[in-house]
């Protein structure tokens, strides 16, 4: 990487270029999952008759998913602490343990799913579980993205290399773990 | 003013043309001063040999008071735009003069079809008559309309009224006219409606009192009703017809 | 705060300890059956869980100050967002109109038996 | 893949297709966006003369059918406002300017810049593949509004609707990666010395522009991904029988749409800013007061949107809300251009071309502003509405922004982009047709729209009030225009090819500006900068007093000793 455009390492704004984008990154994920939660809950509020829909949703799955991500969440932070200390090894042990997290994460949501299909509940058979598939899957989607850059993030600090980015990817995997707290009770609890 | 481009046939078609005029007194005024001091600035600092540029940051006093001053004008222009834009609204979207007569009227690809209450002045009894393309309506009778649309957005729009509202799937939307002036008049679709949108054609002939009652008298006698329905001319045949011949 | 990391870091474990406790609770409410209270439960637990998360995983509070105010202003927009279209979208009726589809809808599912299969 | 190939002399392929060099990646959004300008500006030019002599075969199109009509229609805007102003304005601008005027080396990410490209590249494809597939291209109105968008059934365009709705969505994955590149790069690479109000104005525009545009296409990505399911996997979320409604797209897509307006309104504006300055040989007037109002424009562009909505079915209540927001909003819009008009007092104004072009942004902007009021307040919008009023209004706005601003940064950096001058007489002869064309194309439509006529129709033989010879003749009128407008644009692609060769050498600094790109080498070399810069002043240091010179480079030290400190 001696490539780095001297840009790349300036610091203007007072923190390092890679976790102001994050910030960036985050702030225009909000105005995704923003839009359609925002969506979801005025039809939501409009159709009390959706909440016999929402009847049909596993709550402990739900539930154990939470836990699950927090602990990922916590082994990610572990893991910046580590890479704080200059450990990288371990640092790179924890980030592999947080992918594992959204590994399980994504397995207990397929398994949910198949049940919830089998039982005939598919995206287009109403306007809750349309909204359902697509919200969870759209996080999904982003745990899975997180998982892949964990594993890059964590083969680079095995070597040392590229420390600061594991707080970096951690910053992005707390977010996807705080759209989760509020996917569960918004897609799980409230009926 | 407007007048000149397009009759009004309605009570509200004055009020808007007035706030049509007020605005483009107000922003017309401002458009002409920003303009003509725009050129001449241009042409008494055009570059000449020897002219020294002033140093001005825009912060002094005296100057700043050219961009405040006029800023303050505008600010009053646009609360005057503001009162008079939503005293025109309200008369128009936001009340409902008593009605003296109620009509059903329902957008579809691509044509407008209407349902008059008939001689019992009662919606959805056996008398209704329902007419496709054509509106037909009494001079000075406040008239309420329900919009509905059978499929896409559509837009209810009679420009010789300055009325318009869109009709949307699944709503029933409420509005009011009282027409003035007895004539023919263009209904336009004013919402992209699909391919048949340029053709969604219908007119509202506006009639007094006599002429309603003889298109009463004979549109309700059943013999005549049906082919009220089918033989109505222009939108909903030219439209089919449009289809037809672009229909691959 | 340097990405060279030389922040104070907290007992992260104790904070997960903190967040899991709560994540129970809010499940553990829903066998009360009182509505309001499940939902308060679920939606005040949720955001004591987002707050705690974005404090000590995220470090926002240690952060350069405009990152907090960057997204307070994001979630700020998204608020006027849902305040500018919930109007029309959430009620099924309004001055001079009325959403006869979704009424019917509401109708229709409360009665329903197997809603989900409308 | 890694930019590491800086010093060997790169292969072509890595030097112009493959390269993470902003200004090579600046130049193929240019040239994107300028083909997809001839692409847009040929629909307009079929529908236009359809609309002159209606059923008449146009010459290299042929007889346009009611469907193709609406296609044409609607991708002519969606082409012109996704795949030629914001790649122009924002993308090409924005790459070249913002590392050279802000002094590093490049963008702070190269490899997610060369991505967005990459990206946007891909959506043009798509969206040009869709005239291609079968059932032809979408003709439901930029707006795309479901139902009309939602189901196949209803606008007869089986591919063409999902194509076009894929396509908007990868230009918008395009932009964002693009955004925050330029949000962080100006963030974080500033050269040292260079304070918040020692940025120029233009990349200050591009910037919040960038962030504008995040926050306001959220909730639409969220929007387009549920219309797309509706569209092939059978949800109903604006499907009003399946619980669903319409207008939230309508919401989601104004609340993106309005914004939108002033994502490519701030960078043409910050463009004129600098160019301005330039000619006028003068400091901005009141280069805060500009940077404050720009600000207050991009906070206030969130709550305007339902101004595009008042007769589509919202609650009457609501638009009164909208009224006053849009109303607020004029503002500071006005009050930035009497800002603009106000730098011109005292100053010694060099009528060149880009500075002609500048000049020409104002005049017909403040048409296109003034005019807007009448939209923006609700008791004359139920009138005009949908009417070619709103054709005039917008074209008085977005030909100003997306051709006329564009051109004067065109006019003004292509000795920098690439190292030779223009042609000054071409560019004059050039500049007058266009004007002359333009406003001789809308003026008409603007009266033709008083007439309460409605946009998007092929023809108006079924409409006696529209059918009249008199608003005819306006509308062959209009055609007119854009007929004179038309070839005037070839002269200018034949200056710009013809100079690109045979062009007079342009020096390092040929119009005496201020700003940090003036100071290397034009075209810039890789790496932009030598020796890094340092930034001692405001970029607007023009007739500065007690200075030989009438400009002050932002780099040149207080007292020249050519020493670095």
């Amino acid at each position: 990487m001696t490539s780095k455009p001297i840009a790349t390492a300036r610091t203007a704004a007072g923190l390092p270029t890679a976790r102001l984008v994050v910030w960036w990154v985050v702030a225009s994920e909000i105005f995704i999952f923003g839009g359609l939660l925002a969506s979801y809950v005025m039809h939501r509020l409009g159709h009390p008759e959706w909440a016999f829909q929402a009847a049909h949703t596993n709550t402990w799955a739900g539930a154990f998913n939470t836990l699950v991500l927090l602990t990922s969440s916590l082994f990610a932070v572990l893991g910046h602490k580590a890479a704080d200390s200059g450990d990288g090894p371990r640092a790179a042990r924890l980030l592999r343990l947080t992918a594992l997290g959204g590994l399980t994460f994504l397995c207990v949501k397929a398994l949910e799913w198949t049940h919830e299909i089998r039982e005939g509940f598919v995206l287009s058979s109403g306007g809750f579980w349309s909204f359902y598939y697509t919200a969870a899957g759209l996080h999904a989607a982003h745990v899975l993205v997180g998982m892949i850059i964990l594993l890059v993030v964590a083969a680079d600090a095995a070597r040392n290399q590229e420390l600061h980015r594991v707080e970096c990817i951690g910053i992005y995997w707390h977010f996807v773990d705080i759209i989760w707290i509020f996917l569960f009770p918004l897609l799980y609890i409230a009926r | 003013m407007l007048e000149r481009f397009m009759t009004g046939a309605s009570t509200y078609s004055g009020s808007v043309d007035h706030l049509i005029f007020l605005i483009a007194a107000l922003v017309g005024f401002w458009l002409i001063v920003a303009e003509a001091f725009f050129f001449w600035l241009m042409f008494r600092y055009r570059h000449r040999e020897g002219r020294t540029t002033q140093y001005v940051t825009g912060d002094e006093k005296e100057l700043k008071r050219w961009i405040s001053v006029p800023h303050m004008l505008v600010i009053v222009c646009d609360l005057v735009i503001v009162v008079g834009a939503v005293k025109v609204w309200m008369d128009i979207k936001q009340t409902m003069p008593p009605a003296e007569q109620t009509v059903r009227i329902y957008a579809q690809q691509w044509a407008w079809s209407f349902v008059d209450p008939g001689p019992d002045g009662m919606l959805d009894t056996g008398d209704d008559i329902r007419t496709v393309g054509e509106l037909h309506v009494k001079v000075n009778t406040t008239y309420h309309f329900e919009l509905l649309s059978r499929d896409v957005l559509h837009s209810f729009c009679v420009p010789a009224f300055r009325l318009k509202q869109d009709a949307v799937p699944g709503r029933t939307i409420r509005g009011w006219f009282r027409a003035t002036r007895p004539g023919t008049y263009d209904i336009q679709c004013t919402q992209m409606c699909g391919m048949g949108h340029g053709v969604m054609a219908g007119r509202v002939i506006v009639e007094t009192p006599e002429q309603h009652a003889q298109w009463l008298e004979r549109v309700s006698n059943p013999a005549f009703a049906p082919q009220q329905a089918v033989s109505s001319p222009a939108p909903a045949s030219a439209a089919s017809a449009q289809v037809a011949e672009v229909r691959p | 705060m340097s990405s060279q990391g030389h922040i104070h870091h907290p007992n992260y474990v104790q904070i997960w300890a903190v967040l899991v406790v709560l994540a129970v609770i809010s499940v553990l409410g829903t066998f009360t059956g009182i509505r309001w209270l499940i939902v308060l439960l679920a939606f005040g637990i949720a955001v004591v869980k987002a707050y705690l998360v974005a404090k000590n995983f995220m470090h926002v509070t240690i952060e350069q100050r405009f990152v907090p105010y960057l997204l307070i202003i994001c979630l700020a927009f998204v608020a006027v967002l849902f305040a500018g279209v919930a109007p029309d979208v959430m009620k099924h009726r309004g001055l001079f109109w009325e959403n006869r589809a979704a009424q019917q809808a509401v109708e229709a599912g409360s009665h329903a038996a197997a809603p989900a299969h409308e | 893949m890694s930019a590491t190939a800086v010093h060997a002399e790169p292969s072509f392929f890595r030097k112009y297709l493959w390269s993470t060099d902003h200004k090579v990646i600046a130049m193929q959004y240019f040239f994107t966006g300028m083909f997809m300008a001839l692409v847009g500006g040929f629909l307009a030019y079929v529908f236009r003369m359809q609309l002159a002599n209606p059923g008449q075969h146009v010459p290299g199109y042929g007889v346009v059918t009611p469907n193709e009509y609406n296609s044409l229609v609607t991708l002519h805007g969606t082409i012109m406002i996704f795949w030629v102003a914001m790649p122009m304005l924002i993308a090409a601008f924005g790459n070249f300017l913002i590392p050279l005027m802000i002094g590093c080396d490049d963008m702070a990410f190269p490899r997610i810049n060369r991505l967005s490209y990459q990206i946007f590249f891909l959506s043009a494809v798509v969206i040009l593949s869709s005239f291609f597939v079968p059932g032809g291209p979408f003709g439901g109105a930029w707006t795309a509004y479901p139902p009309l968008s939602a189901k196949a059934a209803y606008n007869l365009a089986p591919w063409g609707a999902s194509v076009w709705l894929l396509a908007v969505a990868l230009e918008f994955v395009a932009f964002l990666l693009g955004g925050i590149n330029f949000v962080v790069t100006t963030m974080n690479g500033r050269a040292p010395g260079m304070k918040m109000f020692d940025i120029p104005i233009v990349v200050w525009m591009i910037v919040v522009a960038s962030i504008i545009f995040m926050f306001s296409v959220g909730p639409l990505v969220a929007g387009a991904v549920m219309l797309l399911f509706d569209q092939l996997l059978g949800t109903g979320f604006y499907d009003p029988g399946r619980g669903g409604d319409p207008l939230l797209w309508q919401h989601l897509f104004w609340f993106f749409g309005h914004p939108e307006v002033y994502v490519v309104l701030l960078p043409a504006m910050g463009i004129v800013a600098d160019v301005l300055a330039v000619f006028a040989r003068k400091k901005l007037f009141g280069y805060r007061t500009i940077l404050y109002t720009t600000w207050a424009v991009g906070v206030l562009s969130f709550v305007v949107w339902a101004h595009h909505q008042f007769v589509a079915g919202i609650d009457p209540r609501m638009a009164n809300v909208f009224t006053v927001t849009t109303l607020i909003i004029s503002i500071p819009v006005t009050e930035m251009c009497f800002v603009y008009i106000a730098t011109l007092y005292g100053g010694s104004i060099r009528f060149t071309t880009p500075m002609l072009w500048a000049l020409a942004f104002i005049a017909e902007f403040l048409i296109g502003g003034v005019t807007g009021i009448f939209l923006g307040s609700s008791g004359t919008d139920i009138y005009l509405h949908d009417t070619y009023f709103v054709i005039a209004h917008f074209h008085y706005t977005f030909v100003p922004i997306a051709i006329i601003a564009v051109f004067a940064g065109i006019y003004y950096w292509y000795p920098k982009m690439f190292g030779r001058m223009l042609n000054e007489t071409w560019g004059k002869i050039h500049f007058w047709g266009s004007i002359v064309g333009f406003n001789l194309a809308f003026i008409p439509m603007f009266m033709t729209g008083l007439a309460g006529d409605p946009r998007r129709y092929f023809n108006y033989s079924q409409f006696a009030e529209q059918a009249t010879p008199a608003l005819q003749h306006l509308r062959m009128l209009s055609t007119g225009g854009l007929l004179i407008f038309i070839p005037f644009q070839f002269i200018f692609l034949i200056n710009f090819f013809w100079s690109l060769r045979h062009g007079k050498q342009a020096e390092m600094n040929p119009w005496h500006a201020n700003t940090l790109e003036w100071t290397v080498p034009s075209p810039p070399p890789h790496g932009n900068f030598a020796e890094m810069p340092t930034v001692y002043r405001g970029p607007y240091e023009y007739g500065a007093p007690g200075r030989a010179a009438d400009f002050w480079p932002q780099n040149e030290p207080a007292y020249n000793l050519g020493g670095d400190d």
